[in-house]
């Protein structure tokens, strides 16, 4: 039998006023398998510390427990203290007999007893507890980034000036996001592509940053620190290799889309970059769209180019690498009109989305950034903008907040006046929210300098009547009804998580929420981690935000890729649940109960197999396991019966 | 009068928390629960209830976060569905399944923690004596 | 096919011609609705009380003789009927403990109803399940240039547990229009109340309804409206005879039940209707189209 | 010009307003007061009390002034108001309930036998029975 030491402490008066001590060391005395029993002042004191440390010396203890305060408070102190004699920390239990026992009882006689009880228990905890070492993981320092908008590229940049390497997976053909399309931001009006676009160059002249666009992580396998990953890149039938750039192909292309960077008020090319200052500068040809897919015919692009790129025959290619993090930067869609059928189901030229409105602001856009409407190109002389289109309505779409729209709608409002400065917006709210560093100010702008007119409620209907679009809403402050007879209408629809991120995370295995954003491991205090260690979040993906949030928490996830680069070795919790491999019938109990996909069922031999880095040491399995094969170390099924018996003896 | 024994399993993260919450707040409870801290509400097997039960508890009083808020995501929703179960069983076995409870209690609810203490013991103590033949 | 049919207080009286073209309309696909033995006003307008299950007992009486002819659908075609019908059996598929109080009531009854069994329908819904195709083809008639006003009423779109289509913005009767070889106009008010019941003691409120709805599906070029409710068609054909009369500017449009278009588009006989009860004739325009 | 009540914490829950929640089976709290409902409503322009202010004042607890508004009357029971709400605030069913409860309190809004027999005659069934909501039946 082992040979336990037990401390009580006083705690000055905080325990021993409460808990006859006396008593106490008396009936341990006789425990069966406690060697010494020793009570001091204040155990956590130097001198304190130095009792243990030399009875484990003198006593050739192999386990203590100090009776004492909470284990939160003093349980590492105690560890440690045992560590710098050569005692397994986990040979170190707690007996909580302050805040359990002497702090929340009267009755001197009640407390005693209760504390001898709480001490038995522990003893015969520590009686078998197994001297445990962390798990020690190997990290790889290479962190990949899912999503090039700016989430993406501030994490990626500042994971690599961290001196780690970084590689950058975006689905498009080039880096930049939503970001890219924006005019001018909020709340100071500065150009987006101006403050953007050097940015996404650092990116791709980083020397630590591998950038891989038109890509999708294919597979992944591993856990934090080691991940392995698969990466598919799409057949962009030209070899980025050869082509400079020249952009002659593009000029010759014979054939047209829809532009989805200009959101369809431009065409494009079939082979093609979505703007002018794509990061890379490479086209792609787009398979859907291009004649020589559909008929056989054309080939033109190739004919001119002079260094032989354009390549038909190209497929798509699989890249696998190791990684030691991830950040999922999937960002934002924008929640398609055609769901509004009280506002037209997207049949109404020129009732368009927020985002549609940017690029008719955009001084690189299709009118230049004047301000001109989709159906006939002409000025628009009222504007009416609704705001909490498809947000905050739990009945017919999405019951949260998409938090950006009701400053950009303000800017929208305020640019086009800027713009058509007889023009007269109007915006329908419910609320403003403008809860940010110099957001009440803007908004305040747009109220006293621009004109902009402010109605309260909710548009019920909008529909075409001649070349007008008619807006039925209500003005609730004043409780009348209100009809403009608009030359347009934006409405600011509202944030989804972008296309295919569903599937991302079910192959990351990180969580949504109910509304499909990524979900965080805590609100507040963890705000930038997923639940899986070592998968991190930023931007839109997470939860709509605007540029400012969405820099700051991308430049938090560097951070914490940063922090876990820098350890040597990841420490894991040894306080795991293992097999005993002669005792698992294979059932596969505990691998259903994991939460944490730890246990895999080997179906060959008939047993569980336990991937001990990714136990978080629940114990959920080890009550599912009919057979005791599972048995979560220091909480093994004995223990908790000897404990019990322990709490129950008289 | 009688003066049961109660045997607690508290989770380290919600309701042992709380519990030392309502220490160092200075609240008082009644001392006939004695707690045992496991990682995880869901770590509790039934079988250590029915243990509790064989060597003379008079009751079993479980502690977990509460639903959403588990540190392991879905311990306690397990918890919840194994506990369930087993009261469903405790009829058969002859023992009242009010002696056994499952609670959430937060690292916050220090108050609630001292309360849910009080109303267990004295449901227990109004339970009387457990008389079990065999299990 | 053979569905159940539900006619209800108005089809037989002021209705007669929307009961009989829509039976020789679908006699013509193939169906054959056979009215219920046995049935009751439905009480119109579906009860909002919650607290008050006496008004539920008339229409649950009807779908307790509908499940007891053994057909699983029934059709009717006053969307009134259908409104108040369907919310029934909603309301009592939702509630066992009012399921119970009900059938406290019902001591005639042997059968027992709890809501799954009948499928109530209107006939856009099951002109529809017969198939747009075959309506296409059975079309003898075909016009160039019709121009089709659908209106919609609300009936048939609200609340949303039983709507047949989005209540913004349906398509279902255009979609028939479409097949039956005619073509649509989209007008805006096409889903808007026509002011209902208001008709009887505040008719202003429906003048001015009428005026929007007609107007606008006018401005639109419609040659015709369609239109599937009795009282909508009340207080859209009889009031524009009013506003005519108070406002002789006023241009009127003719109203028909949609199921007389599709009579007279299938070339069926043509003694079905009576066009004189029609307070606006649409007699010139459908010979114009060549349709008479 | 009669003075307008001011909102006391008395008001905010009254028995009329259990009633009104019991008859309709609807939480008007749930209201974020958008005028979604007004907006849509096509009788809204011959009611004395717009729907989304109905709903406010039923909140606030007003009911002794909504059941002597027109509004509940003019109410076509179109139900458009209700599918629109964003929050699922039946308000077709408040607009019942409102009627309910002075029909309840033995007050006829119609007398429907004085209607015009000439209309009676002409006008649909579906039509007078309708007009039965305003009647004690
Ligand atoms: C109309 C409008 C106006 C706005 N105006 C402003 C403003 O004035 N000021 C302001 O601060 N904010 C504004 N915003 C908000 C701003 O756009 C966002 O805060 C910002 O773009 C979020 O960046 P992100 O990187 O998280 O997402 P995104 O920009 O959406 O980037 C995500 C990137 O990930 C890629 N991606 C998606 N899925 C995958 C995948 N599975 N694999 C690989 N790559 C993937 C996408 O292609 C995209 O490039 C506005 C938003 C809108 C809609
Ligand atoms: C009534 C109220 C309720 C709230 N409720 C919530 C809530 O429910 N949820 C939520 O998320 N947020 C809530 N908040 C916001 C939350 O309190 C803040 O977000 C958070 O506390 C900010 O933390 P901080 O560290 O920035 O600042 P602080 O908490 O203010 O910490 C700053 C520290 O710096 C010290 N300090 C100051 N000057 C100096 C100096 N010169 N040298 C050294 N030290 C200095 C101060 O003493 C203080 O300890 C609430 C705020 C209020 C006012
Ligand atoms: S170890 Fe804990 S109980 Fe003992 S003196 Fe230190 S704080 Fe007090
Ligand atoms: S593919 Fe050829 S032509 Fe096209 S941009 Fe590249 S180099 Fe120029
Ligand atoms: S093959 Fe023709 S259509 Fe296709 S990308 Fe090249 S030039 Fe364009
Ligand atoms: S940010 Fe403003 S406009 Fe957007 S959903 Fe929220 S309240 Fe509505
Ligand atoms: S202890 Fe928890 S995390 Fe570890 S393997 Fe078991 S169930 Fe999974
Ligand atoms: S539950 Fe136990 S016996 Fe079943 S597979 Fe898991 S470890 Fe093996
Ligand atoms: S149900 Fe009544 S209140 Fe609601 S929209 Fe129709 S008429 Fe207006
Ligand atoms: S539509 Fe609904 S939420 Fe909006 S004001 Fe009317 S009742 Fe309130």
């Amino acid at each position: 039998m082992k040979r336990i030491g037990v401390f009580v402490c006083h705690c000055g008066i905080n325990i021993a006023a409460t808990v006859d001590i006396e008593s106490v060391v008396k009936d341990l005395e006789d425990y069966p398998g406690v060697v010494l029993v020793q009570d001091y002042k204040y155990m956590c004191s130097d001198p304190g510390q130095n009792i243990i440390k030399e009875k484990i010396k003198s006593e050739r203890l192999d386990g203590i427990v100090v009776a004492a305060c909470s284990p939160t408070l003093h349980e590492n102190t105690f560890r440690l203290t045992c560590k710098t004699v050569g005692m397994n920390p986990y040979s170190c239990e707690i007996a909580n007999i302050r805040e359990q026992c002497s702090w929340v009882h009267k009755n001197k006689d009640e407390a005693t007893l209760k504390a001898k009880l709480i001490i038995r228990s522990i003893v015969e905890k520590a009686l078998l507890d197994e001297e445990l070492e962390p798990v020690q993981v190997p990290v790889i320092r290479k962190a990949l980034v899912l999503g090039g908008g700016i989430a993406g590229i501030q994490a990626a940049l500042s994971i690599a000036n961290s001196g780690y390497e970084v590689i950058l997976v975006e689905k498009q053909s080039s880096i930049g996001g939503r970001m890219a399309q924006l005019s001018e931001t909020f709340p100071t009006l500065d150009c987006s592509q101006c403050i953007l676009t050097p940015k996404m160059v650092d990116v791709a002249q980083h020397e630590k940053i591998r950038l891989m666009t038109y890509s999708e992580l294919e597979d992944i396998s591993g856990f934090v620190g080691n991940f392995k990953v698969k990466i598919r890149q799409k057949a962009k039938y030209v070899d980025w290799d050869k082509c400079t750039g020249c952009g002659l192909c593009i000029e010759k292309c014979p054939k047209k889309a829809p532009s989805e960077f200009d959101q369809g008020l431009e065409k494009r090319k079939a082979v093609f970059t979505p703007f002018p200052q794509a990061v890379p500068n490479k086209p792609v040809i787009d398979h859907e769209n291009c004649t020589y897919f559909k008929t056989g015919k054309c080939q033109l692009c190739k004919i001119v180019c002079s260094f032989d790129a354009v390549d038909f025959d190209e497929t798509e290619t699989f890249v696998e690498e190791e990684v030691g993090a991830i950040v999922v930067a999937t960002g934002y869609d924008v929640y398609p009109v055609l769901n509004m059928d009280e506002y037209g189901s997207g049949k109404l030229p020129d009732v368009i989305d927020g985002l549609t409105f940017e690029r008719i602001l955009s001084s690189s856009g299709p009118t230049g950034g004047e301000v001109r409407r989709p159906s006939d190109g002409t000025v628009p002389k009222e504007i009416v903008f609704i705001k909490c289109v498809g947000s905050r309505d739990p009945e017919h779409h999405f019951p949260y907040c998409s938090k950006i729209c009701c400053m950009y709608t303000t800017k929208h409002a305020m640019l086009y006046k800027h713009r058509v400065h007889d023009g007269q917006p109007y915006i329908f709210y419910m609320d403003v929210r403008a809860g940010g560093k110099g957001y009440e100010e803007f908004y305040q702008r747009a109220q006293e300098e621009d004109n902009v007119i402010f109605l309260r409620g909710k548009v019920s209907k909008v529909y075409q009547d001649d070349d007008k679009v008619v807006v039925c809403g209500i003005d609730t402050i004043y409780g009348r009804n209100v009809e403009i007879r608009a030359d347009m209408v934006v409405l600011a629809m509202a944030i989804r998580p972008s296309k295919g991120v569903e599937e991302l995370t079910r192959l990351l295995k990180i969580a949504i929420d109910q509304n499909g954003f990524l979900t965080e491991a805590h609100p507040k205090l963890r705000p930038v981690e997923s639940l899986s260690a070592g998968i991190y979040l930023a931007g839109c993906a997470q939860a709509p935000k605007d540029i400012p949030d969405t820099v700051a928490q991308a430049s938090a996830t560097a951070s914490m890729v940063s922090n876990l680069f820098s350890q040597e070795y990841l420490l894991h919790d040894p306080l795991i649940t293992g097999v005993n491999e002669d005792l698992c019938s294979g059932c596969g109990v505990c691998v259903s109960v994991c939460p944490y996909d730890a246990r895999k069922l080997n179906k060959e031999e008939g047993i569980v197999e336990v991937n001990e880095v990714l136990c978080e040491g629940c114990g959920s399995c080890s009550a599912a396991c009919p057979s005791g094969a599972a048995q979560q170390k220091n909480f093994t099924d004995t223990q908790l019966s000897n404990m019990v018996k322990a709490i129950l003896s008289e | 009068m009688f003066d049961p024994k109660i045997v607690a399993f508290f989770c380290k993260w919600c309701t042992s928390a709380g519990a030392d919450l309502a220490g160092t707040s200075r609240m008082t409870y009644k001392p006939n629960i004695v707690g045992i801290r496991v990682m995880c509400s869901s770590r509790v097997d039934p079988e250590h209830i029915l243990n509790a039960f064989k060597n003379g508890a008079e009751g079993v009083l479980i502690g977990g976060c509460h639903p959403g808020d588990c540190h392991y995501q879905s311990g306690n929703y397990k918890t919840l569905k194994r506990i369930t179960l087993l009261k469903k069983m405790l009829n058969d076995l002859g023992i009242d399944k009010n002696r056994l409870r499952l609670e959430w209690i937060s690292a916050a609810e220090g108050k609630r923690f001292t309360q849910v203490m009080d109303e267990f013991t004295d449901e227990i103590k109004k339970l009387g004596k457990l008389k079990i033949n065999q299990l | 096919m053979q569905v159940s049919y539900y006619p209800g207080c108005t089809l037989k009286t002021n209705a007669k011609n929307f009961e009989t073209s829509a039976l020789a309309v679908l006699d013509r696909l193939g169906v054959t609705a056979q009215e219920l033995e046995d049935w009751y006003c439905c009480g119109v307008c579906f009860s909002q009380a919650s607290d008050n299950l006496m008004q539920q007992i008339a229409p649950i009486r009807t779908l307790v003789k509908a499940k007891e002819s053994g057909n699983p659908q029934l059709l009717t075609l006053c969307t009134m009927c259908y409104n108040t019908l369907k919310r029934s059996v909603e309301f009592i598929k939702a509630d066992e403990e009012k399921l119970e109080t009900i059938h406290k009531f019902m001591d005639r009854e042997a059968t027992r109803f709890y809501g799954d069994e009948v499928d109530v329908i209107d006939v856009l819904s099951l002109i529809k399940q017969i198939g747009l195709d075959k309506l296409k083809e059975a079309v003898v008639k075909k016009v160039k240039n019709l121009k089709i006003a659908s209106y919609y009423g609300c009936m048939l779109l609200r609340p949303k547990e039983i709507a047949i289509d989005s209540p913004d913005d349906p398509s279902i009767m255009e979609d028939i229009i479409l097949a039956s070889g005619c073509e649509n106009v989209y007008f805006p008010f096409r889903t808007e109340c026509c002011g209902s019941y208001q008709i009887v003691n505040e008719p202003d409120i429906v003048k001015t309804r009428a005026k929007k709805i007609i107007g606008s599906a006018l401005k639109n070029g419609a040659d015709l409206m369609v239109i599937l409710c009795p009282l909508c068609y009340y207080n859209l054909d009889e009031v524009q005879a009013e506003i005519r009369k108070e406002d002789p500017r006023f241009q009127t449009l003719p109203v028909l039940y949609i199921t007389q278009l599709l009579a007279l588009l299938l070339g069926l006989d043509l003694d079905i209707h009576d066009f004189s009860l029609h307070s606006v004739d649409p007699r010139p325009v459908l010979k114009r189209k060549g349709l008479l | 010009m009669t003075k307008k009540k001011a909102i006391s914490s008395r008001k905010l829950t009254s028995e009329d307003a259990d009633q009104l929640h019991d008859i309709s089976g609807v939480n008007v709290y749930a209201c974020y007061q958008c005028g979604n409902c007004s907006a849509s409503c096509p009788a809204v322009e011959f009611m004395d009390i717009p729907p989304h202010l109905v709903i406010r004042l039923a909140q606030l607890g007003f009911i002794d002034e909504l059941i002597e508004a027109e509004t509940p009357w003019i109410c076509a029971a179109c139900i458009t108001c209700t599918v629109k709400c964003p929050r699922g605030v039946d308000i077709a069913k408040v607009m019942e309930g409102l009627r309910q409860i002075v029909l309840r309190r033995d007050f006829e809004h119609i007398n429907i036998r004085e209607i015009d027999k000439k209309l009676r005659e002409k006008l649909p069934q579906i039509a007078l029975i309708g007009n039965f909501r305003k009647t004690i039946l």
